[in-house]
C-alpha cells in the first residue's frame, strides 16, 4: 500500500510536470535573451484555447497543436514588438497579454460554442496515451510492469516531448551559436552588439522559441490533460513556471527540476489530505493547499543560494547612455 | 595611397546636444592616429560612428576610399574594423573563450570550434605577449587583463583598422607600455589604428597625425612630430595649461587619521588587507600609489563605511570609528560623513552618482538627511540655488541644474561629485582615481580643487593609479602592492623606479 | 433590454452556461418562459458589490420579482429586499433573512446520501472517494451525506476527500480535478463522486480513462460517459426557478425558507438508460429503499451545515 | 533645425489619448465581430460609467480601490521591488480589518470602530507583505516569487479561516456576518446626493489623500529619495549612507499597509462582511495601474478611474447587450494596458515627422 502511494506520487509528478516544463523552458528562452516573460500565463490559455477549439473543429489533435503553436508565436511576436521594437515596458507588455487573453478566450469561446467560455469535449479529438508494445505482456510483473507501462510507457507523446526538451534545451543554451549569443544579449547586449551581434534579432528569436514552447503548455493542458478548454484555465501556471525559472537560477535542468518539484509537492499534497500525521494531526485541507508555495519560500530562502538574474533582463537595448 | 577611413561631414545630434558637427578628417592607412579632446568632444561618438553602433544624422565615412553605409557593428567588423570601448564590451559571466567566439563563432556548434579557436588564442598570447588564460571567466579578471582580452578579441578577428577608446585610462604605466609595444607590432604590419586619449605625453610617444576635436568640431589637425604638448593642450582647451600648480608650503597640522592593524578577509578568508598602519594629518595630501587591484579600493571603501574590516582599528580625530559590534555596515556612511569624511568614489558610476536623478539632485546625494527640514521634506528651491552655486564655483558644463547626470561626460559627472563632496566641508576627503577618463583642462581644475583643500587644512587622502598625479597632489606617498603597504615616502624622496620596484611588491627595507 | 418585464434573475459569478447549476437555472427559465410566453430579464453579477448594483437597479424598476442564484448573494439579497419591501426575493442556495424574501434551501445530504449507498455497494475494494471544488460548507455537506450514506451499507468503507483548492480557479481545474482523482484510485478508490463544477469534469474523465465509476452533480452528467457513470446526484435548481417565477406569476410568493429535499423532488439521484447497465438490481432496490426511508423520516440524515460537522468521518 | 524630441503636450497628452483610441479600435473589432455596434457600445460605455452620476458614482467607487492597489504596487517599484502580491495582501488586510470590527462594532462608536479597522487592515497588510519584504533583503529571495507565493497561501488562509472561524453558524456563505451600522463608512452620497444609491464613500477621499501623501514623499522627502535611490542604483544608495536592507524592508511594509488598506473600500464601505475571494484581482489590477499610470499618482489615479469606468461601463453594457459579455472588458482593459502602457511611443515618430514637417512649411 505504502509503495503503491509513492507510485501514484511519481506518476502524478510527471504527469503534472510537462504543463510548467513547456512554460519555464520557454521563460528561459526570452528571459536568458534579456526580455522579461510574465506572460507565459496569457500564451498558455490563448494556445490551450486555441488548440481545444481546433482539435475540436477538425476532429484532430495535431491540427489543434498547431494552432496553438500559431497563436503563442503571434502573442509572442507581439511580445517582441513591444519589448524589442517599441522598447516598451516588458512587464507591461506581458501583463496587457495576460490580462487580454484572460478575456478573450472567454469572449471567443463563449462566441463560437456558447457554453459559457468552455469548448465542448474533444473526445477522440484528445492527444492519447502511448501505449508501449509489450505493455500487456508485463503488466503483472510487478515493479518493472508499472516502471514499463505507467511511468515509462502510458505516457502521452508531449510527455516525452517535455522530458527530451530538456537535454535539447540544454545543448542549445551552452553549447550552439545561438545560444551564446542569447546569453550574451541577456547579460550584457551591449558587448553583443560590439561583436557584431544582432541583440534584435537574436531576441526576436529567442521570444520565437519561447512561443513555440509555451503552446505545447497550452496544447498538453488541454488535449492531453482536460480534453476542453475552461476559461483561466492555466490557473497560475505561467507564474509558477516563472518561478521555477527564478528557483532554477535561470538554468534549464535547475529550472526543470524546480518544475519537478512543484509537481511533486502537489502530488504529495493530494495524499496528504484526510490523513492523519504524526504530531500535528489531521491538518486542514485548505492550509494543505498551502505547502507546495510554503516549501518554495522556505526552500528559496534558505536552501538555495542567491538566484542571480541576467544581468540585462527586463531592460530594452538602448543605445544610449 | 588612399586613406584607409576618411570622414566627410559628418554631423550627429543627441536630442539638444551636438555631438559631432560637421566632422572631416582623414586617417592613413598603416599609420597610428590620435584623436584628443575635452569630455563630451564627441570623440566617442565618432568612432561609434564608424563601428556601426550609432548611425549618422549626416556625412559619409569612406572606407579605404569607398563610400561605406555602416549600419551595425555586424557590417563594421565585415569591413574589419575593430574597436576597444571606453568601457569594456565584455560578458562578465563568459570565459574569455566565449568572448572572442561572440558573433564569430564559425558554425551552429560551439564544440566543434572550441578547441581551435582556444589554441590560436594561446598561439596569439604567446606571440605578443598577452597574458591571458583563454578559459578564465571575465569577471576573475583584473581591469588590465580585460583589456588584454579585447585586444586579443581584435587580434583575433584580425581588424585592420583599430579604433582605440581610452584604452589607458585604467592601466598602469607598464600595461600601457605593453600595449604600446603591441600597437607598434601593428603598425608594423599595416594595420591602421585610431587612439583616443587624454594622455599627451602618450599622443606624443606612439601616434604618427593627431586630430584635435571640441565641442563636436575638428579644431585642429597637425602631425606629431610638428607639435608639443603645450600645442596641443593649448588646441584643445582653447587656452594654455599650467604644468605646475601653486601649492602652499607644507605644514601639516594635528592628526586626523591613524590606521592601526587593520585587516579585511572576504568572504572565503582570503586577505585582501593586511597590517594597514598609517597616519594622515590635517592639511597634508597623502597618495596611495599602486597597480589597481592591490587593496587601495577595499581601504578607501573601509574609511568611508562602505565596508567593514576583519579587524584592526581607525582612530578619526582622536576617537575610534564605530565598526565593532556591527555584521553589516548597512547606513554606516552616513555615520562617518556625519563624522566629517567626505568621499569621492573611484566609480562614479556605480557608487558616485544616481545616473536618473538630475544634476540638482545628485549635489545632494548622501546629504539627503542634511537637506530636509523638520517635516522630513526637501525644499527645492534651496537645493537647486546652492545647486547653481556649486556647479559655476566648479565649471561643471553644460551649467543645467535640471540635466540627467548620466547625459554629463564623465569629467563633468566628477567635478559635480568633487563640488557636492567638498560643499560638506570634510575633514577628510577620499578621493579614489579622481581624473581617470578625465580630460586635462578639467584634470587641471580638479587637481587646483583638490589643493585648495589641502591649504584650508583638511586631510586628503588619495587613490591613484597616475604617478604624474600622485607627483602633482601627494605631500606624502603610500605604495600598496597585496593588500599590503610597501613603502611610506615623502614627496622629496619621489622617484620612479624605487616607487615601480614597490608597487611591484617589494617590501619596504 | 428590461423594457416590460416583470421578472428578472440574476446569476453569480459562474454564469448562465457554467455546466452546472446557474446554468440548471436557466433551463428553469427557459421552460418557463416557453410554456407561459413571459420573458425573465437575466443579468450576471461577478462579484458581491455587482450584485448589490445589479439587484438594487432591478429593484428601483419595481420588477415583480427577482431570483437570485447562488448563496454568494444571500446578503445583497437581504440588504435590497429591506429596501425595496415591495419587491419579491427569491434566492436559490442561500439563507437570506426579510419580509419579502423566499430562501430555497436544498438538502443536499439527502442526494447525497443515496448515492453514497450506491457508491458503497458498487465499490468492490471498499474504498470510494470525493472530489469537491472548494472547501467550503455546501461542498462539506456533499460530502457528509455522502459519507453516511456509503457507512449506512458498510460500515468500513472508506472514503478518500480531496478539494481542488482555496480560490475561484478551483471550479475551473479539470487537470487537477481528473489528478486528484487519479491520485484516489490510486489508493484503492474505484467510486468517485465529483462536486467541483468544471474542475470535476476532468474527474468524470479519469474515471472513464482508468475504467473505474464516477458520480456526476447537480444536472444529470450520465450521458456524458456511459458506461462508467454510476449515476448524477441532481439538484433540480431547475425546478426552483422555474417554480419561483411560476408562483410569482400566479400571485403565489410566500416568503421565509423552503427545503428542497428528496420529498420535495428537490435533489435526487438519477437512473436512465445511460447507467442502467452499471446499476444492478440490488443496488437500485437498495437506494431505492433508503429513498423511501428518507422521504417517510425514517433515515435522517445529517446536514454538515447545521453545526459546521459531520458525524462521520 | 529639426527636432529629435517631442514637446511635452504632446507626450502628456497627443500620445496617451492617441494610444487609447488604438486599443478602443481593436476592441471595436471584436465587438464587431460579436455582431454588435461598437459605437453604440461605446456609447453607453461611456454613458453609464461617466455620464451618468449614479454611474459615475460607480466608477469612483471601483477607481478607489484600484488607487489602494496601484499605490501599493508602485511604491515597491520605486524601491526596485516589484510586488505581485497586493492582491494577498488586500485579501489579509481584509482580515484584519474584519477582526478589529467584529470584535468591536458591538460595544464602541463608530467613530472609533472606522479608524481601528483601517488600522487592522494596514497591519495585516503590511505583515503580510514583510515576509517577502524581509527575505528579499535579508536572504536574497526574489521579491517576484515569495509574493506570488504569498497570494496562493494567503487564499489558503484566508478560507480556512473563513470556513472555519468566521460563517455565522447555519450560513451557507462562506462570509463573516454582517458589520454593526456603527462599522459602515459615510457613504459620499449624503453630501453628494448625486450620486444617487451608490457605494461611492469617504474612502475615495482617503484615495486621493494617499495619492498626495504618496507624491509628497516620493519626491519631496529625503525618506523618499533614498527609497528612489535604491531603486535606481543600490550601490550607490550604500554609498550615499541608505540602509537598503531597512529601506527594502520597510518599502514592503508600506506598500503592504497600502494593499490592505485597499480592502476598506469594498469591506467597510460596500459588502460590509468579509467574503471569500472579495479583492476578485483587484490586487493585479493594481499591477496594471502601477505601470500604465507609470507610478505617478496623476497617473495612477486617472488610469485607475479608467478600470473603474471599464469595469461600471461594461457591466452596463453586458445588460443591455447579452452578446457582449462582461469579460469583453478584461480583454479590453488589456488592450488598453498594452497600448498606453508598453507602446506609449509608437506614434511619436509620426507625431515628431508631422511637427518637423509642419514646422518647415512655416519656414520656422
Ligand atoms: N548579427 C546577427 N545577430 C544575431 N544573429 C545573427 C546575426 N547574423 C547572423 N545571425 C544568425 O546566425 C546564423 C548564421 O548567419 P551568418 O552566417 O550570417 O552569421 P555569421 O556571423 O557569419 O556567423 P558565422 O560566421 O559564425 O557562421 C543565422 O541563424 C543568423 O540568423
Ligand atoms: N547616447 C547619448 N545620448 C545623449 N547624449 C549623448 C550620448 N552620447 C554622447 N552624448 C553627448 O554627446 C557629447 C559627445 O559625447 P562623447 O561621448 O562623444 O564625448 P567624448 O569626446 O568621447 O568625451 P570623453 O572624453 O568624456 O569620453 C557629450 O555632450 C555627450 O554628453
Ligand atoms: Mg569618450
Ligand atoms: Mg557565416
Amino acid at each position: 500500500m505504502e509503495d503503491f502511494q509513492l507510485a501514484s506520487i511519481i506518476v502524478s509528478t510527471v504527469r503534472n510536470a510537462p504543463v510548467l516544463m513547456f512554460a519555464a523552458l520557454a521563460g528561459l528562452f526570452a528571459e536568458r535573451s534579456g526580455v522579461v516573460d510574465i506572460g507565459l500565463e496569457g500564451k498558455i490559455l490563448a494556445s490551450a484555447f486555441a488548440s481545444a477549439a481546433v482539435a475540436y473543429a477538425t476532429q484532430n489533435p495535431w491540427y489543434g497543436i498547431l494552432a496553438g503553436m500559431a497563436v503563442s508565436v503571434a502573442l509572442a511576436m507581439v511580445q517582441a514588438f513591444v519589448s524589442i521594437t517599441q522598447k516598451g515596458n516588458q512587464l507591461v507588455a506581458g501583463i496587457a497579454i495576460n490580462i487580454a487573453m484572460s478575456g478573450l478566450t472567454f469572449v471567443l469561446a463563449q462566441f463560437f460554442f456558447q457554453q459559457g467560455g468552455r469548448t465542448p469535449d474533444l473526445r477522440n479529438a484528445r492527444l492519447f496515451d502511448v501505449v508501449l508494445p509489450g505493455t500487456a505482456a508485463v503488466e503483472n510483473i510487478p515493479v518493472i510492469g508499472w516502471l514499463y507501462g505507467h511511468l515509462i510507457g502510458g505516457q502521452s507523446v508531449l510527455v516525452y516531448v517535455a522530458f527530451l526538451l530538456l537535454p535539447v534545451v540544454h545543448w542549445v543554451v551552452y553549447h550552439s551559436r545561438f545560444g551564446l549569443r542569447l546569453r550574451a544579449c541577456g547579460e550584457n547586449p551591449h558587448a553583443a552588439d560590439a561583436a557584431g551581434v544582432s541583440v534584435e534579432r537574436t531576441r526576436y528569436l529567442a521570444m520565437f522559441v519561447a512561443g513555440v514552447l509555451c503552446s505545447f503548455s497550452g496544447a498538453y493542458l488541454t488535449l492531453v490533460q482536460s480534453g476542453f478548454f475552461l476559461r483561466d484555465m492555466s490557473a497560475g501556471a505561467g507564474y509558477l513556471a516563472l518561478t521555477a525559472l527564478v528557483f532554477g537560477n535561470w538554468r534549464p535542468l535547475h529550472t526543470v527540476l524546480g518544475c519537478l518539484m512543484f509537481g511533486l509537492f502537489g502530488a504529495i499534497q493530494i495524499q496528504l489530505e484526510g490523513v492523519d500525521l504524526p504530531v500535528v494531526g489531521r491538518l486542514p485541507g485548505s492550509l494543505i493547499q498551502a505547502i507546495p508555495y510554503i516549501v518554495t519560500v522556505v526552500v528559496l530562502a534558505g536552501l538555495m543560494a542567491k538566484s542571480v538574474a541576467p544581468k540585462a533582463i527586463g531592460k530594452p537595448f538602448v543605445k544610449s547612455r | 595611397m588612399q586613406p584607409a577611413v576618411e570622414f566627410r561631414n559628418i554631423s550627429k545630434a543627441f536630442g539638444a546636444v551636438q555631438a559631432n558637427a560637421d566632422v572631416s578628417f582623414a586617417i592613413a592607412k598603416g599609420s597610428i592616429h590620435g584623436v584628443i579632446g575635452e569630455n563630451g568632444a564627441g570623440k566617442s561618438t565618432l568612432m561609434s560612428i564608424l563601428y556601426g553602433y550609432y548611425n549618422a544624422d549626416s556625412g559619409q565615412v569612406l572606407i579605404d576610399g569607398q563610400p561605406q553605409d555602416i549600419r551595425t557593428s555586424h557590417e563594421a567588423i565585415a569591413l574589419g574594423i575593430g574597436m576597444v570601448h571606453q568601457h569594456f564590451m565584455l560578458v562578465e559571466n563568459m570565459t574569455v573563450l566565449d568572448n572572442v567566439m561572440l558573433g564569430n563563432e564559425g558554425g551552429f556548434k560551439l564544440a566543434a570550434k572550441r578547441g581551435a579557436v582556444e589554441a590560436k588564442l594561446r598561439e596569439i598570447c604567446d606571440r605578443y605577449r598577452l597574458d591571458v588564460d583563454p578559459l578564465a571567466t571575465i569577471h576573475d579578471l583584473s581591469v588590465g587583463a580585460q583589456q588584454r582580452v579585447e585586444i586579443l578579441k581584435q587580434i583575433y578577428r584580425s581588424a585592420n583598422i583599430l579604433i582605440l577608446d581610452e584604452p589607458t585610462a585604467v592601466l598602469t604605466a607598464q600595461e600601457t607600455a605593453s600595449l604600446f609595444e603591441i600597437l607598434r607590432l601593428f603598425k608594423e604590419q599595416g594595420k591602421t589604428i585610431i587612439l583616443i586619449t587624454h594622455k599627451l605625453q602618450e599622443i606624443m610617444e606612439i601616434t604618427d597625425e593627431v586630430t584635435v576635436m571640441r565641442a563636436g568640431r575638428v579644431v585642429g589637425a597637425v602631425k606629431t612630430a610638428e607639435t608639443s604638448k603645450e600645442q596641443l593642450a593649448n588646441m584643445m582647451v582653447g587656452r594654455p595649461i599650467q604644468s605646475e600648480l601653486p601649492r602652499a608650503p607644507y605644514n601639516p597640522g594635528a592628526e586626523v587619521l591613524k590606521v592601526s592593524n587593520l585587516q579585511l578577509q572576504d568572504a572565503n578568508g582570503v586577505s585582501l588587507l593586511s597590517d594597514i598602519d598609517f597616519t594622515l594629518r590635517a592639511g597634508e595630501v597623502v597618495a596611495i600609489a599602486g597597480v589597481s587591484g592591490n587593496g587601495q579600493s577595499e581601504l578607501l571603501e573601509i574609511l568611508s563605511g562602505m565596508r567593514l574590516p576583519t579587524s584592526g582599528k581607525v582612530e578619526f580625530v582622536g576617537k575610534d570609528l564605530p565598526y565593532t559590534g556591527r555584521t553589516n555596515a548597512d547606513g554606516l556612511p552616513a555615520e562617518f560623513r556625519e563624522l566629517g569624511i567626505g568621499h569621492v568614489p573611484e566609480d562614479r558610476l556605480r557608487d558616485g552618482v544616481i545616473k536618473d536623478f538630475s544634476v540638482m539632485q545628485n549635489t545632494v546625494f548622501g546629504y539627503q538627511d542634511k537637506v530636509k527640514n523638520r517635516w522630513g521634506l526637501f525644499d527645492y528651491r534651496k537645493i537647486a540655488q546652492r545647486c547653481a552655486h556649486l556647479m559655476t564655483a566648479f565649471d561643471v558644463r553644460p551649467n543645467n541644474p535640471d540635466l540627467r547626470i548620466g547625459l554629463l561626460s564623465g569629467g563633468n559627472q566628477q567635478k559635480v561629485v568633487i563640488a557636492r563632496e567638498v560643499a560638506a566641508k570634510p575633514k577628510l576627503m577620499l578621493v579614489g582615481q579622481p581624473t581617470r577618463g578625465v580630460d586635462i583642462g578639467t584634470i587641471e581644475s580638479i587637481h587646483t580643487q583638490l589643493l585648495r583643500l589641502r591649504d584650508e587644512g583638511v586631510a586628503i587622502l588619495l587613490s591613484s593609479v597616475e604617478l604624474e598625479e600622485v607627483r602633482a597632489l601627494a605631500d606624502r606617498i603610500i605604495v600598496m602592492s597585496g593588500g599590503r603597504i610597501t613603502g611610506i615616502l615623502p614627496i622629496d624622496e619621489f622617484d620612479t623606479t624605487r616607487i615601480g620596484l614597490l608597487m611591484g611588491g617589494m617590501h619596504k627595507h | 433590454d428590461m423594457a416590460g418585464a416583470k421578472l428578472a434573475i440574476v446569476y453569480d459569478a459562474g454564469g448562465k452556461f457554467d455546466k452546472s447549476f446557474n446554468q440548471s437555472a436557466a433551463e428553469g427559465v427557459a421552460r418557463f418562459t416557453k410554456e407561459t410566453g413571459v420573458k425573465v430579464f437575466e443579468a450576471q453579477a461577478n462579484y458581491d458589490t455587482q450584485a448589490e448594483q445589479v439587484l438594487r437597479a432591478l429593484a428601483r424598476k419595481k420588477l415583480q420579482l427577482i431570483v437570485s442564484i447562488g448563496f454568494s448573494q444571500t446578503q445583497p439579497v437581504q440588504k435590497i429586499a429591506a429596501e425595496y419591501p415591495n419587491v419579491h426575493f427569491v434566492i436559490i442556495d442561500g439563507n437570506a433573512q426579510g419580509k419579502n424574501v423566499n430562501s430555497v434551501l436544498f438538502k443536499e445530504e439527502e442526494g447525497s446520501y443515496l448515492v453514497g449507498v450506491a457508491a458503497a455497494m458498487a465499490s468492490k475494494t471498499k474504498t470510494i472517494s470525493f472530489v469537491g471544488g472548494m472547501d467550503i460548507p455546501l461542498i462539506r455537506a456533499f460530502a457528509c451525506g455522502y459519507v453516511q450514506g456509503a457507512r449506512a451499507i458498510n460500515p468500513k468503507v472508506q472514503v478518500l476527500q480531496n478539494m481542488v483548492g482555496t480560490t475561484a480557479a478551483a471550479w475551473n481545474d479539470p487537470a487537477k480535478g481528473g489528478d486528484l482523482a487519479r491520485a484516489q484510485f490510486d489508493r484503492g478508490s474505484d467510486v468517485v463522486f465529483a462536486v467541483a463544477g468544471g474542475s470535476g469534469m476532468g474527474t468524470l474523465q479519469m474515471a472513464k480513462e482508468k475504467g473505474k465509476l464516477a458520480i456526476g452533480v447537480d444536472s444529470n452528467q450520465n450521458y456524458l460517459y456511459p458506461g462508467t457513470m454510476l449515476t448524477s446526484m441532481v439538484k433540480r435548481v431547475d425546478n426552483a426557478a422555474y417554480e419561483a417565477f411560476m408562483k410569482a406569476r400566479n400571485g403565489q410568493f410566500t416568503s421565509g425558507i423552503t427545503y428542497e429535499g428528496l420529498k420535495e423532488g428537490g435533489v435526487d439521484w438519477v437512473l436512465d438508460k445511460d447507467n442502467r447497465m452499471v446499476v444492478t438490481p440490488e443496488m437500485e432496490k437498495r437506494v431505492m429503499s433508503a429513498r423511501a426511508d428518507i422521504i417517510s423520516g425514517k433515515i435522517k440524515v445529517v446536514d454538515y451545515r447545521a453545526a459546521n460537522s459531520c458525524p462521520v468521518q | 533645425m529639426t527636432k529629435t524630441e517631442l514637446p511635452r503636450w504632446a507626450t502628456g497628452f497627443v500620445l496617451p489619448i492617441l494610444n487609447l483610441m488604438s486599443a478602443l479600435l481593436v476592441a471595436g473589432l471584436v465587438i464587431h465581430l460579436l455582431g454588435e455596434s461598437p459605437s453604440e457600445s461605446l456609447r453607453i460605455l461611456i454613458d453609464s460609467a461617466i455620464l451618468d452620476p449614479e454611474g459615475l458614482g460607480y466608477t469612483l467607487f471601483y477607481a478607489s480601490t484600484f488607487i489602494f492597489a496601484g499605490l501599493a504596487v508602485s511604491i515597491a517599484m520605486q524601491a526596485g521591488l516589484f510586488n505581485i502580491g497586493a492582491e494577498g495582501q488586500m485579501y489579509v488586510g481584509g482580515l484584519g480589518l474584519t477582526w478589529v470590527v467584529l470584535a468591536l462594532d458591538a460595544h464602541l462608536p463608530g467613530i472609533l470602530v472606522i479608524p481601528l479597522a483601517m488600522i487592522g487592515a494596514a497591519v495585516f497588510g503590511a505583515l503580510w507583505a514583510f515576509i517577502p519584504g524581509y527575505l528579499q533583503a535579508k536572504r536574497g529571495s526574489h521579491v517576484v516569487v515569495t509574493t506570488i507565493m504569498f497570494n496562493f497561501i494567503a487564499a489558503s488562509l484566508m478560507n480556512f479561516v473563513i470556513v472555519k472561524y468566521l460563517i455565522p453558524e447555519g450560513q451557507q456563505n462562506p462570509a463573516s456576518r454582517v458589520f454593526a451600522d456603527s462599522a459602515a463608512l459615510s457613504l459620499l452620497n449624503k453630501v453628494l446626493p448625486v450620486f444617487g444609491d451608490t457605494p461611492l464613500n469617504i474612502s475615495f477621499i482617503l484615495a486621493i489623500l494617499a495619492l498626495v501623501i504618496y507624491g509628497v514623499v516620493v519626491w519631496r522627502s529625503s525618506w523618499g529619495y533614498q527609497l528612489r535611490a535604491t531603486g535606481l542604483n543600490a550601490h550607490a544608495a550604500h554609498y550615499a549612507g541608505v540602509k537598503i536592507s531597512r529601506t527594502i524592508i520597510v518599502t514592503m511594509l508600506v506598500s503592504g499597509a497600502l494593499a490592505g488598506l485597499g480592502a476598506v473600500n469594498s469591506v467597510m464601505g460596500s459588502t460590509h462582511y468579509l467574503s471569500l475571494n472579495f479583492p476578485a484581482g483587484a490586487g493585479f489590477v493594481g499591477i496594471a495601474i502601477a505601470l500604465m499610470g507609470r507610478q505617478h499618482p496623476v497617473g495612477i489615479f486617472l488610469s485607475s478611474v479608467l478600470f473603474g469606468a471599464l469595469i461600471q461601463g461594461g457591466f452596463d453594457l453586458s445588460l443591455e447587450k447579452p452578446n457582449i459579455p462582461q469579460e469583453t472588458f478584461i480583454f479590453i482593459q488589456g488592450l488598453i494596458i498594452l497600448f498606453c502602457g508598453a507602446m506609449e511611443n509608437f506614434y511619436a515618430p509620426a507625431i515628431l515627422k508631422l511637427l518637423n514637417a509642419t514646422r518647415t512649411n512655416k519656414g520656422i
